[in-house]
């Protein structure tokens, strides 16, 4: 074997890590280490001549492996390892050891502090010895792409992606094309006729040659991996396997049903209807009451289900924008009636909303505000001297008053829930779902429509409740993703896997259903398991669930663990 | 001098280490008793890792991944929250205090409640006192 | 005072070793036989599943795991309140006849037969089982070792492992026997009794038909006058596996008769200091020391004192040999040491006979192989014959069937003091001052406390090759003055 | 048959603290006897004691050529003899769990030397000891002193007293194996590198078990062997019953396995294990077959002796090789 010539080098980051550590003593300590031919420390690792400092050791000392003790791998590793790489180094022959955010920053102490950061070189030291080259792979990527979802969000993505000349499954499971947005009459917050936008769009996508539209249609199963998926189609009796190398998740919510909320009465008492079904009623041209009469007193309410810890605990964030957009409609289409906002918040976000809202106030639209955390507004029927049919009792906020509204048509600004379906499709997917059952993202902040499982994206109100541009532009974001692959050509894969070593492995199988992406198969003909290091993310689990210890975790192998453990207990310093 | 606490802490990736380094982007002060080791998953931590860092010396053992459901990977942590049962009624048969080893869920943002948790962990050694396995397992007689 | 310390000696649990204090004028003062081991799974076992004992317990023993398997079956059938069915319980006396055959056939020719067929007193070096091969013929040597090996795989068959069987579950047993292989071991179980016989008119011809042979098991050195104990069935006909345990006196007369679970009202255990095993003697008479006859607590556990034990043998052809030894002697009980050799072959062929009316049994191949757990009673005794002693096992347990307390007395720790007091009698008889002791004498020294027990005997009698013997004389500082070796 | 102008390979076996099971193996070779026989001559064989010692003590160093060491050690007489056979062998084999592992006699190191004298020589049920007599390594009888090995705390497998050559697993090894491993000395052919296990397979046990085993290894409950009606084929995990194949070389016959039992794990880890039964443990634990920490601990619960079930053969050969004794807390 060759011999191991280690470079360790402490960075002071400025005073960040030198104030509260010893940085010379460190490195002192470390150069004493097996291994180690040079030890260094210096202000800023990570600046240039940071890096050069380190690149030229390795090559004038022929270094073979790296330390640096510096912030935490989180931040800099990849900086160092294309150090490596630009020396002539194989990146994985480094190791971090984290002496700021998990030490400077955390200890005041400064001999304990020096002792601790000491501790944790002598680790990265003693386990660097035991790192392996490891080779970056990639995999073609089939350019076909799968759409879930034929809502504004999937359409916009299927569209994009087909005007490049790549095919694209689109999966719809209702008969026909719109998803949500098809159910809306107008767009706030200018009122445009939502399907002045959609109809053409569902035109495009249904007529175009690299489109193929399934309808009544629903992915059952899926095999392979990023760049190579097989997935498994049903729709109706028949069933077709398509193969894809990327998948875009767009299936969309669906809205609360109020009748658990037994204070509304809905379908209980008359004319107390949803905000979708105000949205058809709108469709068709009209506002009108049961009685065919137009309603003269209208109240919307608002957070039906939503911002609710018993049913949908957060904020359906489209309600308030769509309530305010119904009073403009309502005083469009009825100037007489008098329109009631009765609201727990106020959230007119998004671009001109906040405009719509002063607007809409001034059309002499009444804005009531109850108490979401207290007594919800109850709807009861009005008595016979009482001018409306319908009576709101409610406590109002900002008046502090125990007030009556009277109202014949009452509008329920119903929340937003995700689809019965988000779980089964997020098994069949290999996806994770938040705690409200909507997909999560890889990233919150920095990656919103990649998913944690390569080559699924989710965009649009399957990830969370959202409006149609946004819907749209996460939808354009999916889409260059997407195409942006397909135009590489290939893509690149984990190389921080898993791996079987066929003479040792019994053939158990404990390995098979331990691994949370299938991505151990048992060769029966071999009578042995092996990982699919596509498909494998490298999270090691199996490595340790493996008896005969067969299975080994590329860059977390046991034996440099275990040499990272005695190396945090060796004793160097007694203080 | 007082009995200062090594505990060596496995942390996965992209949780509790995350945490971790919070707790110190914070500036969170606690106890400078901890090691911390980083595995991709606590699905990856196994039995050897805990008893091997007890044979080096280790006075505790803290384990850390991501709350159930959260885990990076799915599962990894409810595996090594299976083992981790395991290991305890192991330890305890081998006459070692159940306290010496410890498993939490730290999330990326709960730097603060890792900081909590090292200063607790350590208060819960200190009582302990010392481990004794490694003079122990030394001594043939 | 001089010291001799003769030490080529092997043990159930550890290595045995004389130690001989001769007098100024050079006669035997006293005689220690020492057992230097101790592995004490009395108390390992505690904290176990008691289910695992019956795995665990075989490690006592290699020579014997059969017997303490068995032991611990019956003792964990009684903790978990459970009685096998019939099919169970005839398999395992099957397994353990294969067991008993086997271990006879290897005492009898590798270890006992080397002092008569081939001599007491002839080269050392010839005394072992080549040197009876070569007497008898390759043939007879061969059959010996088939007809061990066949013993042997039967237990494999039956017990899964050949060494450390693992038949027994709590109820009964893990494997049943399939007509096929009833059908292969009946002619196996004929060639059993064939050889059983067989080697019974061997011992005729070579030892009783040759009277220096006759005299020296008749002369006193190898007598011994102690109390007899072995497991009976209803008829007081000897059982290896199940029974009462029943004492006769030295007069053979029945002293005791009683269920294995009260053994703690008949025997008691004493601790020595200069040795690791302990001393059982009958509790109710109490410890007077290394003595013989009717008023000492020693008693002894073997094959000859199974025989004084018991009425006769439960199968014919045993029996007609059983009567033909005692007649020989004329009458029991029979305090010969060195008949325990011809005991063992009594044994031998009974435990071929049994084996026989096993195999026939149509239930032997029955299906139901296990009784199903009612309770965890706690607490249980399993005793059977071993090839050397009778063999207790008692087990306690907590609500979950796991081990709190262990107790077991040994097949040959039952014969501890008798195997003292063997030695302590054959070494005053052929060490006379004045006469300097050569390999021969030393040689039968330990005759006399081969007779109680392979593990104590294959010592000077093992394989083939080079198996000397030395003694070293030692004045009473413990310098050696003169060395005796037989190489 | 070896021709005979070879010299004869000089062999010898001894027997520590073990059962004798290992030399009832040698024993099992049968009517191979002869041919062993033919070309070797044992030179030192357990039962010949310290007079033996002497002998041994007499040859020149390295002048046997392979020395079986079977039993572990567990007094001061089985070191003495670890150290002088070493010396004198050419090639020492650690012959068996014992000598491997420590064997069963390795579960005494969850007690100490004074718990077990207590319990034998002055707790036992059937022991009456007024004077609470314990056997002394050296004790003045009338007639002059009496010695007795020194009974150690711990109980020692053979590579923690000496360094050994190789290892032949098994409780007892499989005789075939022994023989090929014989053969392979006597002919002289291309040995492993020294610290090998010999005598046994790469694989593990469920590579040869003949038992039906799928990738249905979840638990919801683990049950003890009379717990269920195994019906004869199917993997004993599957049946919910811990069985140590998975983690056990091969090489024994799965013979337990053929008697309806579970492995218990005697032949040993395979390759560069650092821990016997660690990984093991890890297995059955991932496999457990729930996420929540109650149903876990219940289910945890059924695994009655995790020590006895993963260590059973090995445990003076593990990380933490011994029960610890824990000073009573000052306060």
């Amino acid at each position: 074997m060759e011999e191991i010539r280690i470079g360790v080098y402490i960075c002071w980051c400025g005073t960040n890590i030198a104030k509260n550590v010893d940085v010379e003593r460190v490195a002192a300590e470390a150069g004493k280490l097996q291994g180690v031919v040079v030890a260094r420390d210096y202000k800023y690792m990570c600046s240039d001549p940071g890096q050069d400092l380190m690149v030229k050791d390795i090559q004038e000392m022929n270094l073979n492996r790296i330390v640096v003790a510096a912030c935490s791998p989180r931040i800099h590793e990849i900086t160092f390892r294309k150090a490596l790489e630009k020396a002539g180094l194989n990146p994985y022959l480094f190791q971090m050891a984290n002496i700021r955010e998990q030490v400077s920053w955390v200890h005041d102490d400064r001999e304990k502090a020096t002792q601790k950061a000491i501790d944790l070189v002598t680790g990265a030291v003693k386990r660097v010895r035991w790192q392996e080259a490891l080779n970056k792979r990639s995999v073609k990527v089939n350019p076909a792409t799968l759409v879930i979802g034929g809502g504004i969000a999937g359409l916009t993505a299927a569209r994009e992606i087909a005007r490049t000349g790549r095919i694209v499954f689109l999966v719809e499971k209702e008969k026909s094309l719109g998803g949500m947005m098809k159910k809306i009459n107008r767009t706030f917050p200018n009122l445009d006729e939502a399907s002045k936008y959609l109809n053409p769009i569902i035109e495009e996508v249904s007529s175009h040659p690299h489109i193929q539209v399934y309808l009544n249609s629903q992915l059952v199963k899926l095999s392979g991996y990023v760049g190579n998926f097989i997935g498994t189609v049903n729709h109706k009796e028949t069933q077709s396997e398509l193969e894809f190398g990327n998948i875009i998740v767009a299936t969309g919510l669906k809205p609360f049903k109020p009748t658990p909320l037994s204070n509304y009465a809905y379908k209980r008492l008359p004319n107390i209807i949803t905000s979708v079904e105000f949205e058809e009623m709108l469709s068709k041209g009209y506002i009108r009451l049961d009685s065919r009469q137009e309603p003269k007193h209208v109240a919307i309410i608002h957070c039906v289900g939503s911002r609710n810890p018993d049913f949908l605990p957060y904020c359906s964030r489209t309600c308030c924008q769509t309530a305010l957009k119904f009073a403009n409609q309502i005083k469009d289409l009825l100037p007489k009636a008098h329109v009631y906002q009765i609201y727990a918040d106020m959230r007119s976000m998004s671009k001109g909303c906040e405009e719509m809202y002063s607007k809409t106030a001034k059309r002499g639209v009444m804005f009531l505000m109850y108490d979401q955390k207290g007594k919800l507004p109850y709807i009861r029927e009005a008595g016979k001297n009482e001018k409306t049919r319908l009576v709101i009792e409610m406590k109002e906020l900002l008046s502090g008053e125990q007030v009556e509204v009277t109202a014949d048509l009452v509008i329920l600004m119903v929340g937003m829930e995700a689809q019965e379906t988000s779980k089964q499709l997020s098994q069949v997917l290999g996806i994770s779902r938040c705690s409200n059952n909507f997909y999560i993202e890889k990233h919150p902040k920095l990656d919103p429509v990649a998913t944690t499982t390569d080559g699924v994206f989710i965009v649009g109100s399957c990830q969370a409740p959202k409006e149609i541009s946004d819907s749209a532009s996460q939808a354009k974001a999916a889409a260059a993703r997407v195409l942006a692959m397909i135009n590489k050509d290939w893509v690149e894969v984990e190389v921080i896997t898993s791996s079987v070593r066929e003479e040792i492995c019994c053939g158990c199988q404990i390995c098979v259903h331990v691994c949370p992406y299938g991505a151990i198969e048992f060769l029966k003909e071999k009578k042995v398991s092996c990982v699919n290091e596509v498909i494998c993310k490298g999270c090691g689990t199996c490595a340790s669930a493996c008896p005969t210890g067969a299975i080994g975790s590329r860059h977390f192998t046991e034996k440099q663990i275990l040499a990272q453990i005695e190396g945090v207990m060796l004793q160097l310093l007694e203080v | 001098m007082e009995f200062e606490p090594k505990i060596v802490a496995f942390l996965c990736n992209w949780c509790s280490y995350t945490g971790a380094d919070l707790a110190g982007t914070s500036r969170m002060k606690y106890s400078p008793s901890l090691r911390i080791i980083r595995v991709m998953c606590s699905g990856r931590i196994c039995p050897t890792f805990i008893f091997k860092a007890f044979q080096e010396g280790a006075d505790g053992v803290l384990v850390c991944g991501c709350h159930p459901g959260d885990c990076h990977y799915n599962e990894g942590n409810y595996k090594c929250l299976r083992r981790f049962k395991l290991i305890e009624k192991y330890i305890r048969q081998m006459g070692i205090e159940p306290d010496r080893i410890r498993l939490a869920w730290i999330s990326a943002s709960e730097g603060k409640l890792f900081a909590e948790l090292a200063n607790e962990m350590t208060q819960t050694i200190k009582n302990l006192g010392p481990s004794t396995i490694k003079a122990q397992l030394e001594q043939m007689v | 005072m001089k010291k001799i310390t003769i030490d080529p000696i092997t043990r159930l649990e550890g290595h045995g070793k004389i130690e001989i204090f001769l007098t100024d004028q050079g006669d035997v003062e006293n005689v220690y036989f020492q057992v230097p081991e101790l592995r004490g799974f009395e108390k390992f076992c505690e904290g176990r599943p008691v289910e695992e004992l019956s795995r665990i317990v075989t490690k006592i023993c290699g020579v014997c795991p059969g017997c303490h398997h068995m032991a611990a079956g019956k003792a964990i059938d009684a903790v978990f309140g459970l009685a096998p069915p019939p099919t169970a319980l005839k398999i395992r006396e099957l397994f353990y006849m294969a067991h008993f055959i086997h271990s006879h056939i290897a005492h009898f020719y590798a270890l006992a037969a080397p002092d008569f067929v081939v001599g007491p007193n002839a080269d050392p070096s010839e005394r072992n089982i080549l040197g009876v091969i070569a007497k008898v013929g390759k043939e007879v040597g061969t059959e010996v070792i088939r007809q061990r090996r066949l013993a042997q795989e039967i237990q494999a068959m039956l017990g899964g492992h050949q060494t450390h069987v693992v038949l027994n579950i709590p109820g009964g047993v893990r494997k049943g026997l399939t007509e096929e292989q009833r059908e292969q071991l009946i002619p196996i179980g004929k060639g059993f009794q064939k050889f059983a016989k067989f080697s019974l008119q061997l011992f005729r011809d070579v030892v009783l038909a040759n009277s220096d042979y006759v005299n020296m098991i008749l002369e006193g050195p190898y007598n011994l006058k102690i109390h007899s104990m072995g497991l009976v069935d209803s008829n007081n006909k000897v059982n290896f596996y199940d029974g009462m345990v029943r004492v006769v006196d030295t007069e053979g007369k029945e002293k005791y008769k009683y269920h294995a679970i009260d053994y703690r009202d008949y025997i008691a255990e004493r601790v020595e200091p200069w040795t690791y095993l302990k001393f059982p003697y009958l509790r109710k008479i109490g410890w007077k020391g290394f003595v013989e006859g009717q008023d000492s607590g020693v008693y002894h556990a073997t094959p000859l004192s199974r025989l004084n034990a018991a009425d006769g043998m439960a199968t014919p052809l045993a029996n007609e040999a059983y009567q033909e030894l005692f007649s020989t002697f004329g009458g029991k009980p029979v305090h010969a040491t060195l008949a325990m050799h011809w005991a063992r072959l009594v044994e031998l062929l009974y435990a071929a006979e049994r084996f026989n009316e096993l195999i026939k049994d149509p239930e032997i191949t029955g299906k139901e192989l296990r009784a199903d757990l009612k309770e965890i009673v706690g607490e249980g005794v399993g005793c059977v014959e071993a090839q050397r002693g009778t063999l207790t096992h008692h087990y306690w347990t907590d609500s979950r069937g796991m081990v709190t307390k262990v107790n077991i007395i040994v097949g040959t720790t039952n014969n501890h003091a008798a195997i003292c007091m063997s030695l302590k009698k054959a070494a005053q008889y052929v060490i006379k001052a004045g006469i300097e002791p050569d390999q021969g004498i030393l040689n039968q020294i330990e005759m006399a406390f081969r007779a109680y027990d392979p593990c104590f005997s294959c010592a000077t009698h093992s394989l083939p090759g080079q198996m000397p013997l030395l003694v070293n004389f030692k004045d009473s500082d413990g310098n050696i003055i003169r060395t005796i070796q037989r190489d | 048959m070896a021709n005979q102008d070879k010299p004869k390979l000089k062999m010898a076996i001894y027997w520590g603290a073990g059962c004798g099971g290992c030399c009832v193996s040698v024993l099992d070779v049968h009517e191979k006897l002869f041919d062993v026989v033919a070309v070797a001559d044992l030179v030192f064989w357990p039962i010949a004691l310290d007079i033996k010692y002497k002998d041994v003590e007499a040859m020149a160093d390295g002048f046997i050529d392979l020395t079986l060491f079977n039993g572990a050690v567990r007094n001061s007489e089985n070191e003495h003899m670890a150290r002088l056979l070493r010396q004198k062998s050419k090639i020492l084999v650690a012959y068996g769990s014992c000598a491997h592992l420590g064997g069963i006699p390795g579960l005494a190191n969850l007690t100490n030397k004074n718990e077990l004298f207590n319990r034998i020589y002055l707790e036992t049920e059937s022991t009456l000891n007024p004077d609470g007599i314990i056997p002394k390594t050296h004790f003045n009888v009338t007639e002059g002193e009496l010695e007795l090995p020194e009974f150690f705390n711990d109980v020692r497998a053979l590579n923690q007293v000496v360094d050994v050559d190789y290892y032949l697993p098994g409780c007892p090894p499989r005789t075939e194996r022994l023989i090929e491993v014989f053969m392979a000395i006597v002919n002289k052919a291309e040995l492993p590198p020294n610290g090998s296990v010999v005598g046994a397979w790469e694989k593990t046990l469920c590579d040869e078990c003949k038992r039906k085993k799928t990738d249905n290894k979840v638990i919801r409950k683990f049950y003890r062997p009379w717990e269920i009606h195994d019906d004869g084929e199917t993997c004993f995990l599957e049946q919910g019953v811990i069985c140590m194949g998975p983690a056990t070389r091969g090489g024994c016959g799965y013979r337990c396995i053929e008697g309806n039992a579970p492995c218990q794990g005697c032949y040993g880890p395979p390759a560069d294990a650092p821990d016997p039964g660690a990984k093991m443990m890890s297995a059955i634990g991932t496999i457990i077959d729930s996420n929540l920490e109650i149903e876990i601990e219940e289910i945890v619960d059924a695994i009655v002796d995790p020590v006895g079930t993963f260590y059973r053969f090995s445990l003076p050969k593990a990380i933490l090789r011994k029960k610890m004794s824990v000073p009573k807390p000052v306060n």
